[in-house]
C-alpha cells in the first residue's frame, strides 16, 4: 500500500509539489508541511485526493472547452438549423459510472486504513516487540484556553504543552464548558472535545522539534479565535528534565526579589481561587507553574510585563473578549497589579524551554524514569477523573526516583 | 369573487398579495422576500469580510461578529436560498405539468407566511438582546450557555419558517403527483420538475429531525429541560446528529432544484434534448437516497469512533457516482448542440467547473482521516461556497432569468446580465478559491480576527477584494430587475424558444394557467409540437368552466399568530398573555377555515371564450 | 360542480378520493404521516439515547406502573376500531352511524387523555419526576407529551368537523375530512403502539 | 374525473356487502392487536428475561403497526402506492435516525 502510494506520490511530485511547498502558509501552523506523524499520513492522504481530483477536473475541463468552442453558434450559422436530438449513449454512460467508482475506491481505501490507523491508541511496540510505557495527557478545554495534565506524573500545565519528539503521546481529552477542538495542522489533525461525557482519545508524534502551534476548530464563544495553544516538542531527554523540575514545583517556592515576594502574597489573596501552581488540581484558569516559560499571555497576547499588567487590571476584558477570568471579584491597584506580574513572571522552574525546542541536546532518552514499575495499572483507568484517583500514592515514588536519576544524570 | 382587479391602487394591489393562493402571484412574494433576505445575507458576508481584510482588524467586535456570521449563515441558507427556490417552484412546476395551481393553493399561502414571518423574527432578535451567536449551526451546549434571546430567536424563528417549508414540500409533492395534465407520465416531467419532486420528499423527511431538535432546544433554554444540559444527563451529540440528519439532506434541497433549472437552460440553449434523461432522473432519486446515509461526515472529528467515520465516509464517496452522471450529461447535451450564450445559459456554464470543484473538494472532505485537517477550517468554507454560491446560487440566478420573462412579461437585459456574471463570477473565485489553502494553511472557520505573522494575510485580502466584487454585481442585477420593470417592455410567450409546457401559454399567464388542459405527447411537448405539429399545444379537454380557490387572508393570520405566540413563549413572564393571543390567533383561524366551507368559484365558459385568443390552447 | 360536491346522495364508493380536492388532500395527508414517522423517530432515538440519563432522580423501572398504561392501550387500540367503524359507516353514507362511531372515538380518545394527565400528575407528585428533574425525565415528557398533544389535536381535529358537519350529510367536500382526520387517529394510535413497548414495557424489563 | 356515480341499487348492495367483509377484518385485527398488546404486556409482568423479551415485543409492536396500517389505514389497497412509498421512506429515514441515536451518542 505504502509502495505504490509512494509511486503515485512521485508522479505528481512535479504539479503538486509546485503548487504545496510554494511558501504555502507557515511552517509552524500549516498542515501543508507535515511535521507529525498523524500530518503525514494525512497529507498523503491529501495528495492522493487532489492527484484524482485533478484528473477528473482535467477530462471534464477538456470535454466542456471543446464542446463549447466547437459547438457554439456562430455568426454566420443557420439560426433555424436543429442539431440532433440524442436521447442518451448507454456505453457512455456506463463508462461514466464505473470510472468513477474506480477513482473512488482508489480513495477510500486508503481512508479506512487510514481513519483505523489514527484511532489507533493501542501501546507503541518496540524493536524487541514489547510494549512500551504510554505516556498519557488528559486535555481539558475551556472557554478560552487548554488545560494539560500528565497522567500519573502529577505534572499539570497549561496553554502550552510539552512533549518529546519522536514518541507517541497519548491525549485523553474532554471540556469543562461548550465544545471545542484541539487542531495542531502541522503535527496531527484536530479532534474535538466534549462536555458530555464522552471521552475522546488521540495521539500526538513530533518528528522535528519546535514549537507547532495549535488552534481551536470549534465555535466556543466570542474569543473562539483567541483560543490558541503551543506544542512544544522537545528531545526526550530535555522533556524528562522538564517533567522532573516541574515535579518539584509545590507552589510555595519563595521568589528572590522582594516585589516578587509581595506578588506571590498578593497572588495567593486573589488568585489561588481559580490559579495553581504546581499539580494542584484546581482548573478553574489556567494553570501557571510555569507561567514565567510562557511565549504567549493568554495564548496570544505579546508576553511582556505591560500587557500581564493590563491582563490582570481589565481581567482581559478587551484581550479576550468573554474571557471566564472577568468575573474574578478583586480590586487590586497597579502597583499591586505589577507585583504580582513580577511575581508570575519569575515562575520558571524548568531550564528547558520553547527555546530548547531547537536544538538536540539530551537527545537519548526513553523516558523511563518517568514510567515505574508500579505505574502500569493507573493507565488502564485513563479517562474518568483520573487526577483525584490512583495517582496519589505514586507521587511520592515517583518524586524521589526522579530525584535520583536527575542526579544521575549529572 | 376574483381579485384580479384591472388597474387597481396600491391598497388593493397590497390587499391581493396578502391574500393571494395564485401559485405566480406566490411565486413573486417568494421572491420579493428571498431576494430580500439574499440582499440582507450578502450585506452580512461583507461585514465578515471587512473585518477578515487585515489581521487583528476590529471593525466588529467578538460578539457581533459571532452573531453576524450566525445570520449570514441562517440567512442564506433558510430565507434566501430556499425561498428563491421556492420563486422558481412556484412558477414554473404548475406551468410545466400542465395544472392550473397547486394542489393546495391555502397551504402554499400559509407556507409563505410561515416562511416571512419567521425570518422576520430571526432578525427582530437584532433589536431585542442581540442575535444569535452560536453559528448557524447552533451547537449545544454553546447555544444553552448563550446568553440573551438571540438563541431563542433562532430556534423559535427558524420552527416557524420550518413549517412553512414543510408544508410547501407537501404540497408540491402532491401537486406533481396528483396534477399533471393528461399524457405528463413521470418519464415525461421535466427535469426540474422532478428535481423539485425529489427535493420536496427530502424536505418531508428532513425538516421533521430538525423541528425536533429545534423543540429540545427551545425547551432547554425556556422551560429547564435537559436534553443537552451534561449536568443532569443529557448529551450534545444528540443536536449534532438531529442537525445534520436534518443538515445534509438540507444541501442537497438546496441543490437538486438547482440541477434542474440547469436541465432546463442547458436544452433550451443549445437546442437538444437532455441527454440522459432516464439517468439524470435516476441519478437525482439516488442522490438523494443517499444523502440520508452520509450526515456524519459532519461529525468525523466529534469521536464517533473509526467504524462509524469509515462507514459514512464511503457513503458519502458513493455521491460522486451520481452526480458525476449528471455533470457529464450536461455536457454531452452540449455536444453537437447549437448554443446559444444568452445570460441564463452562460450562468449554466458558468456552474459545471464551479461545482465541479465544489464537489471534488466535498469529495476531499469525505475522506474521514484527511478531514481531521480540513474540518471546520477555511477549506470547508470554501467547498460550501463552491457549491452553494456556485450550484445553487448561481442556478437561482438562471432561473430567475430564464423564467423572469413568465413571472412578469418582461426580459431583463442581456447587456447587464452578462456584466453581473462575470462580475459575480469573478469575484466568486477570487473570495472563496484561496480560501481553500487558507484552511490548509491553519485558518479555522469562525474566526473573528487572524494573527498577524501567521502567513494568513495574502489571500483574506485577496478573498475580501472578491467579495466588493460580488457586491458589485449583485448591485448591477438589481438595477437591472428594477430598470426592466420600469420600462415594462412586453414580450412573447415565448421569448427563448423554450422546450416545455410552460412556453406554451403568455407571458405572465393568465390567472387559470391553461384555458384547456393540453395534451402531452412526450418529453419536451412543447418541441414536439414545434417539430412535429403546428407550434401549440393540442387541448386535452373541451372548453369547459375552470374551478378557481378563493383569495384568503387566513394564512396571513394563522402565521402573525405563531410570530406574536413566539414572544410570548420567548419572555414568559408577564408576556404569557402574547402567546396566548397569538395561539388564540393560530387555533382560532384553523377553526375558522374548518368551519368555513372554501369551494372556490368558478370561471365560466362563456367569459373564457370572450378573453383574447393567446393562440395558445388552439 | 361546487354545489354538487355539497350533496350527501349518491356518493361513490371512495368518497374521500372522488374529487381532485379530496385526492390532493388524501395524498397530501399520508406524506404528511410519512414525515411524522421521522418526526417521531427523532423523539424516540433521543429518548433511547437519554432513558438512562436519570442523573439523581428517578429511573425509568422505579416509577412507571404498566396496569394503567395497559389500560391506556386498549382504550386507544378501541378508538381505532372505533374509528374504523365510522369510516365504514362513512362509505355506506350513513351519516347518523358515522357521527356515533366518532362520538366513541372522541371519548375514548378523552379517556386516553385523562388517564395520561393522571398519570403524569402521579409521577410529578408521587415521586418528584418533573419536567427538569433529569435528562431521562425531560425526553419522557418531550415524547410522551407530543403524543399527548397529538391526541388532543386529534379530538379538537374530530369534534370541529362533527359539530361543523352535524347538520348536513357525508359529501364530496367532507368525506375527505373525515376520512384523514380518522387517519391520523390511527397514526396516532400506531405511535402509541411503540411507546408502550418502547418506552413502558422496555422500560420495566431494563 | 369522479368515480363513475352509477348508483342502482344493486351497485349500492354490492359496496355494501364488500364493506362488510372488510369490517369484518379489520374486527379480526383489532382482536390480534389486542391479544398481542396482552402477550408482551404478560412477558413483562412474568419477568421473562429481557434478552428474549425485548427482542419479541419489539417484532410484536412492529406487526400491530404494519396492521393497523394495512388494514385499519388500507395502506394495501390500489390508490396507495405512492402513500405506501412514502411510509416507506419514512420508515427508512425514520430506521437510521433512531439507529444512529442508540449508537453513536454515548462512547
Ligand atoms: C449545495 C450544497 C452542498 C452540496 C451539493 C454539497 C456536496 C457535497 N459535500 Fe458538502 N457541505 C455543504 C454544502 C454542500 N455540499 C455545506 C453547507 C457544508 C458545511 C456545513 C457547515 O459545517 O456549516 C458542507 C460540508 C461538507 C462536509 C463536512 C466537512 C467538515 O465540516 O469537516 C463534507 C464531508 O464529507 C462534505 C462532502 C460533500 C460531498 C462529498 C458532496 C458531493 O455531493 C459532491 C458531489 C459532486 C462531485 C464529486 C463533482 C462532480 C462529479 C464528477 C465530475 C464525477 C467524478 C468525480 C469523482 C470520481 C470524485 N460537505
Ligand atoms: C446560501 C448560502 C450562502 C451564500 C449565498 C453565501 C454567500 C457568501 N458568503 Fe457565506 N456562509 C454560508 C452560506 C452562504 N454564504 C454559511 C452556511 C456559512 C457558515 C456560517 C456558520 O459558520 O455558522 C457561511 C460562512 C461564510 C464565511 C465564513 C465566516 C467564518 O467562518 O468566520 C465567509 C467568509 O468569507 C462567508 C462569505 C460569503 C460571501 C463573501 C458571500 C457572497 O457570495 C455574498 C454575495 C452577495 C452579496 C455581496 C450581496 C450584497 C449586495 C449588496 C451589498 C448590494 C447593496 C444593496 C442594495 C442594492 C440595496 N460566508
Ligand atoms: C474567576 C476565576 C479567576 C480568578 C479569580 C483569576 N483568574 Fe486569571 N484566569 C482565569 C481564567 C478562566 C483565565 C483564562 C482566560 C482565557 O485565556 O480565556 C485566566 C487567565 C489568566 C492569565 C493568563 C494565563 C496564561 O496561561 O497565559 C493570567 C496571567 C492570569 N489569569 C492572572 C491572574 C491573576 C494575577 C489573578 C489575581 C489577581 C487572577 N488571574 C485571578 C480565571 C481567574
Ligand atoms: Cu474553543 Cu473555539
Ligand atoms: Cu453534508
Amino acid at each position: 500500500m505504502k509502495g505504490w502510494m509512494s509511486k503515485l506520490k512521485a508522479i505528481s511530485a512535479l504539479i503538486v509539489l509546485s503548487l504545496v511547498l510554494s511558501g504555502c502558509g507557515e511552517p509552524f501552523l500549516s498542515a501543508l508541511q507535515p511535521k507529525g506523524e498523524g500530518s503525514e499520513m494525512i497529507f498523503d492522504l491529501m495528495i492522493l485526493s487532489i492527484v484524482i481530483m485533478l484528473f477528473v477536473f482535467v477530462v471534464v475541463m477538456v470535454i466542456y472547452t471543446f464542446v463549447i468552442i466547437k459547438y457554439r453558434r456562430k455568426k454566420d450559422d443557420d439560426p433555424n438549423f436543429i442539431p440532433k436530438q440524442t436521447e442518451g449513449n448507454h456505453a457512455l454512460e456506463t463508462l461514466w459510472t464505473v470510472i468513477p467508482i474506480i477513482l473512488l475506491i482508489i480513495l477510500a481505501v486508503p481512508t479506512i486504513q487510514y481513519t483505523f490507523a489514527l484511532a489507533d491508541t493501542s501501546p507503541e511496540v518496540n524493536e524487541e516487540g514489547e510494549e512500551e510505557d504510554s505516556l498519557w495527557i488528559n486535555v481539558t478545554g475551556a472557554q478560552y484556553w487548554w488545560h494539560f495534565e500528565y497522567e500519573g506524573l502529577e505534572v499539570s500545565t497549561s496553554q502550552e504543552l510539552y512533549i518529546p519528539t519522536d514518541r507517541k503521546v497519548y491525549l485523553s481529552m474532554t471540556s469543562q464548558d461548550v465544545i471545542h477542538s484541539f487542531w495542531v495542522p502541522t503535527i496531527a489533525g484536530k479532534m474535538d472535545v466534549n462536555p458530555t461525557g464522552n471521552t475522546n482519545e488521540m495521539t500526538l508524534l513530533a518528528k522535528e522539534e519546535d514549537v507547532y502551534w495549535g488552534k481551536c476548530a470549534e465555535l466556543c464563544g466570542p474569543s473562539h479565535s483567541l483560543m490558541d495553544f503551543k506544542v512544544v516538542a522537545v528531545s526526550p531527554g530535555e522533556f524528562e528534565q522538564w517533567v522532573q523540575d516541574m515535579q518539584g514545583v509545590t507552589g510555595e517556592e519563595v521568589p528572590e526579589s522582594a516585589t516578587a515576594q509581595e506578588g506571590q502574597q498578593l497572588f495567593a489573596d486573589n488568585c489561588m481561587t481559580c490559579h495553581a501552581i504546581g499539580a494542584d488540581p484546581n482548573k478553574m484558569g489556567p494553570n501557571l507553574t510555569n507561567f514565567g516559560d510562557r511565549t504567549k499571555l493568554a495564548g496570544v497576547e505579546d508576553y511582556n510585563k505591560k500587557n500581564i499588567v493590563e491582563w490582570i487590571q481589565t481581567k482581559g476584558k478587551d484581550m479576550k473578549p468573554g474571557n471566564l477570568m472577568t468575573s474574578a471579584p478583586y480590586e487590586l491597584s497597579d502597583e499591586e497589579a505589577s507585583k504580582i506580574a513580577e511575581y508570575l513572571m519569575t515562575l520558571s522552574p524548568s531550564d528547558i524551554t520553547t527555546e530548547n525546542a531547537e536544538d538536540g541536546v539530551y537527545k537519548d532518552s526513553d523516558l523511563s524514569s518517568l514510567f515505574p514499575e508500579e505505574e502500569e495499572e493507573t493507565e488502564e483507568e485513563n479517562g474518568e477523573n483520573t487526577e483525584e484517583q490512583g495517582n496519589e500514592e505514586n507521587t511520592e515514588q515517583t518524586n524521589e526516583e526522579n530525584n535520583e536519576e536527575q542526579t544521575d544524570d549529572q | 369573487m376574483s381579485t384580479t382587479a384591472r388597474k387597481a391602487g396600491f391598497g388593493s394591489v397590497l390587499w391581493d398579495y396578502l391574500t393571494t393562493v395564485d401559485h405566480k402571484k406566490i411565486a413573486i412574494l417568494y421572491l420579493i422576500g428571498g431576494f430580500f433576505f439574499f440582499i440582507l445575507g450578502g450585506l452580512e458576508a461583507m461585514l465578515i469580510r471587512i473585518q477578515l481584510i487585515v489581521p487583528d482588524n476590529d471593525f466588529l467586535s467578538a460578539q457581533f461578529y459571532n452573531e453576524v456570521l450566525t445570520m449570514h449563515g441562517t440567512t442564506m441558507i433558510f430565507l434566501a436560498a430556499m425561498p428563491l427556490l421556492f420563486a422558481l417552484m412556484n412558477i414554473a412546476v404548475p406551468l410545466q405539468i400542465g395544472a392550473r395551481d397547486v394542489a393546495f393553493p391555502f397551504v402554499n399561502s400559509l407556507g409563505f407566511w410561515l416562511f416571512f414571518f419567521g425570518g422576520v423574527m430571526l432578525n427582530v432578535s437584532w433589536f431585542v438582546t442581540g442575535a444569535p451567536d452560536a453559528g448557524w449551526t447552533s451547537y449545544a451546549p454553546l447555544s444553552i450557555f448563550s446568553e440573551g434571546h438571540g438563541v431563542d430567536f433562532y430556534s423559535i424563528g427558524l420552527q416557524i419558517a420550518g413549517f412553512g417549508t414543510l408544508m410547501a414540500g407537501i404540497n408540491f409533492i402532491v401537486t406533481i403527483v396528483n396534477m399533471r395534465a393528461p399524457g405528463m407520465t413521470y418519464m415525461r416531467m421535466p427535469l426540474f420538475t422532478w428535481t423539485t419532486l425529489i427535493a420536496s420528499v427530502l424536505i418531508l423527511f428532513a425538516f421533521p429531525a430538525l423541528t425536533v431538535g429545534l423543540f429540545q432546544l427551545t425547551f432547554d433554554r425556556l422551560f429547564g429541560a435537559n436534553f443537552f444540559n451534561p449536568e443532569l444527563g443529557g448529551n450534545a451529540i444528540i443536536w449534532e446528529h438531529l442537525f445534520w440528519i436534518f443538515g445534509h439532506p438540507e444541501v442537497y434541497i438546496l441543490i437538486l432544484p438547482a440541477f434542474g433549472v440547469f436541465s432546463e437552460v442547458i436544452p433550451t440553449f443549445a437546442k437538444k434534448r437532455l441527454f440522459g434523461y432516464s439517468s439524470m432522473v435516476f441519478a437525482t432519486v439516488l442522490i438523494a437516497f443517499f444523502g440520508f446515509m452520509v450526515w456524519a461526515h459532519h461529525m468525523f472529528t466529534v469521536g464517533l469512533g473509526p467504524i462509524a467515520n469509515s462507514i459514512f465516509a464511503v457513503a458519502t464517496m458513493a455521491i460522486a457516482v451520481p452526480t458525476g452522471i449528471k455533470i457529464f450529461n450536461w455536457l454531452f447535451t452540449l455536444w453537437g448542440g447549437s448554443i446559444r450564450l444568452t445570460s441564463p445559459m452562460v450562468f449554466a456554464l458558468g456552474f459545471i467547473p464551479t461545482f465541479t470543484i465544489g464537489g471534488m473538494t466535498g469529495v476531499m472532505l469525505a475522506s474521514a482521516a484527511a478531514d481531521y485537517q480540513y474540518h471546520d477550517s477555511y477549506f470547508v468554507v470554501a467547498h460550501f461556497h463552491y457549491v452553494i454560491v456556485g450550484g445553487t446560487v448561481l442556478g437561482i440566478f438562471a432561473g430567475l432569468i430564464y423564467w423572469w420573462p413568465k413571472m412578469f412579461g418582461t426580459l431583463l437585459n442581456e447587456k447587464l446580465n452578462h456584466w453581473f456574471f462575470w462580475l459575480f463570477f469573478i469575484g466568486f473565485h477570487l473570495t472563496f478559491f484561496f480560501q481553500h489553502f487558507l484552511g490548509l494553511m491553519g485558518m479555522p472557520r469562525r474566526y473573528w480576527v487572524f494573527g498577524e505573522g501567521q502567513g494568513l494575510d495574502t489571500f483574506n485580502f485577496i478573498s475580501t477584494i472578491g467579495a466588493f466584487l460580488m457586491a458589485v454585481g449583485t448591485i448591477v442585477f438589481v438595477y437591472n430587475m428594477v430598470m426592466t420593470q420600469v420600462k415594462g417592455k412586453k414580450v412573447s410567450g415565448d421569448p427563448w424558444d423554450a422546450r416545455t409546457l410552460e412556453w406554451a401559454i403568455p407571458s405572465p399567464p393568465p390567472f387559470y394557467n391553461f384555458k384547456q388542459l393540453p395534451l402531452v405527447r412526450g418529453l419536451d411537448p412543447l418541441w414536439i409540437e414545434k417539430t412535429e405539429g403546428n407550434g401549440k399545444m393540442q387541448p386535452a379537454e373541451p372548453l369547459g368552466d375552470i374551478h378557481m380557490p378563493n383569495n384568503s387572508f387566513v394564512p396571513f393570520v394563522m402565521s402573525l399568530g405563531l410570530f406574536i405566540a413566539g414572544f410570548g413563549v420567548m419572555f414568559q413572564g408577564s408576556y404569557w398573555f402574547l402567546a396566548a393571543i397569538g395561539f388564540g390567533l393560530f387555533f382560532g383561524s384553523m377553526i375558522y377555515r374548518s368551519f368555513k366551507d372554501d369551494l372556490g368559484y368558478h370561471i365560466h365558459k362563456e367569459d373564457l371564450e370572450d378573453e383574447k385568443g393567446d393562440g395558445s390552447n388552439g | 360542480m361546487a354545489d354538487d360536491m355539497l350533496k350527501s346522495e349518491n356518493l361513490p364508493q371512495n368518497p374521500e378520493r372522488a374529487t381532485l380536492e379530496g385526492r390532493n388532500k388524501f395524498m397530501g395527508f399520508w406524506f404528511f404521516l410519512g414525515g411524522e414517522t421521522v418526526l417521531f423517530a427523532s423523539l424516540f432515538g433521543t429518548y433511547l439515547a437519554l432513558k438512562n440519563s436519570n442523573a439523581q432522580g428517578p429511573s425509568a423501572e422505579e416509577i412507571f406502573g404498566l396496569e394503567l398504561v395497559f389500560i391506556m392501550t386498549i382504550v386507544l387500540l378501541t378508538s381505532s376500531l372505533t374509528s374504523v367503524y365510522a369510516m365504514y359507516h362513512m362509505k355506506n353514507n350513513d351519516f347518523k352511524k358515522m357521527q356515533l362511531w366518532i362520538g366513541i372515538t372522541v371519548l375514548l380518545g378523552l379517556i386516553f387523555l385523562g388517564f395520561e394527565i393522571y398519570e403524569f400528575y402521579h409521577y410529578v407528585h408521587g415521586y418528584e419526576f418533573g419536567y427538569t428533574t433529569s435528562a431521562f425525565s425531560s425526553a419522557f415528557y418531550t415524547l410522551v407529551g407530543f403524543h399527548g398533544a397529538h391526541v388532543a389535536f386529534g379530538l379538537g381535529w374530530f369534534l370541529s368537523l362533527m359539530i361543523r358537519n352535524s347538520k348536513r350529510g357525508i359529501n364530496l367536500y367532507n368525506a375527505p375530512k373525515f376520512y384523514i382526520a380518522s387517519l391520523y387517529w390511527h397514526f396516532i394510535d400506531v405511535v402509541w403502539v411503540f411507546i408502550f413497548t418502547v418506552v413502558y414495557l422496555m422500560g420495566k424489563v431494563g | 374525473m369522479a368515480d363513475n356515480t352509477n348508483s342502482t341499487s344493486e351497485k349500492q348492495q354490492f359496496y355494501r356487502k364488500k364493506h362488510k367483509e372488510e369490517m369484518k377484518h379489520h374486527v379480526l385485527t383489532f382482536v390480534m392487536m389486542i391479544a398481542f398488546t396482552l402477550i408482551a404486556f404478560g412477558l413483562v409482568m412474568a419477568d421473562v428475561s429481557a434478552m428474549f423479551t425485548i427482542p419479541i415485543i419489539l417484532i410484536m409492536a412492529a406487526v400491530q403497526v404494519a396492521f393497523q396500517l394495512y388494514y385499519f389505514m388500507h395502506l394495501n389497497q390500489e390508490g396507495h402506492e405512492m402513500p405506501a412509498l412514502m411510509i416507506y421512506s419514512g420508515i427508512f429515514a425514520a430506521f437510521l435516525t433512531i439507529l444512529a441515536l442508540t449508537t453513536i451518542v454515548w462512547w
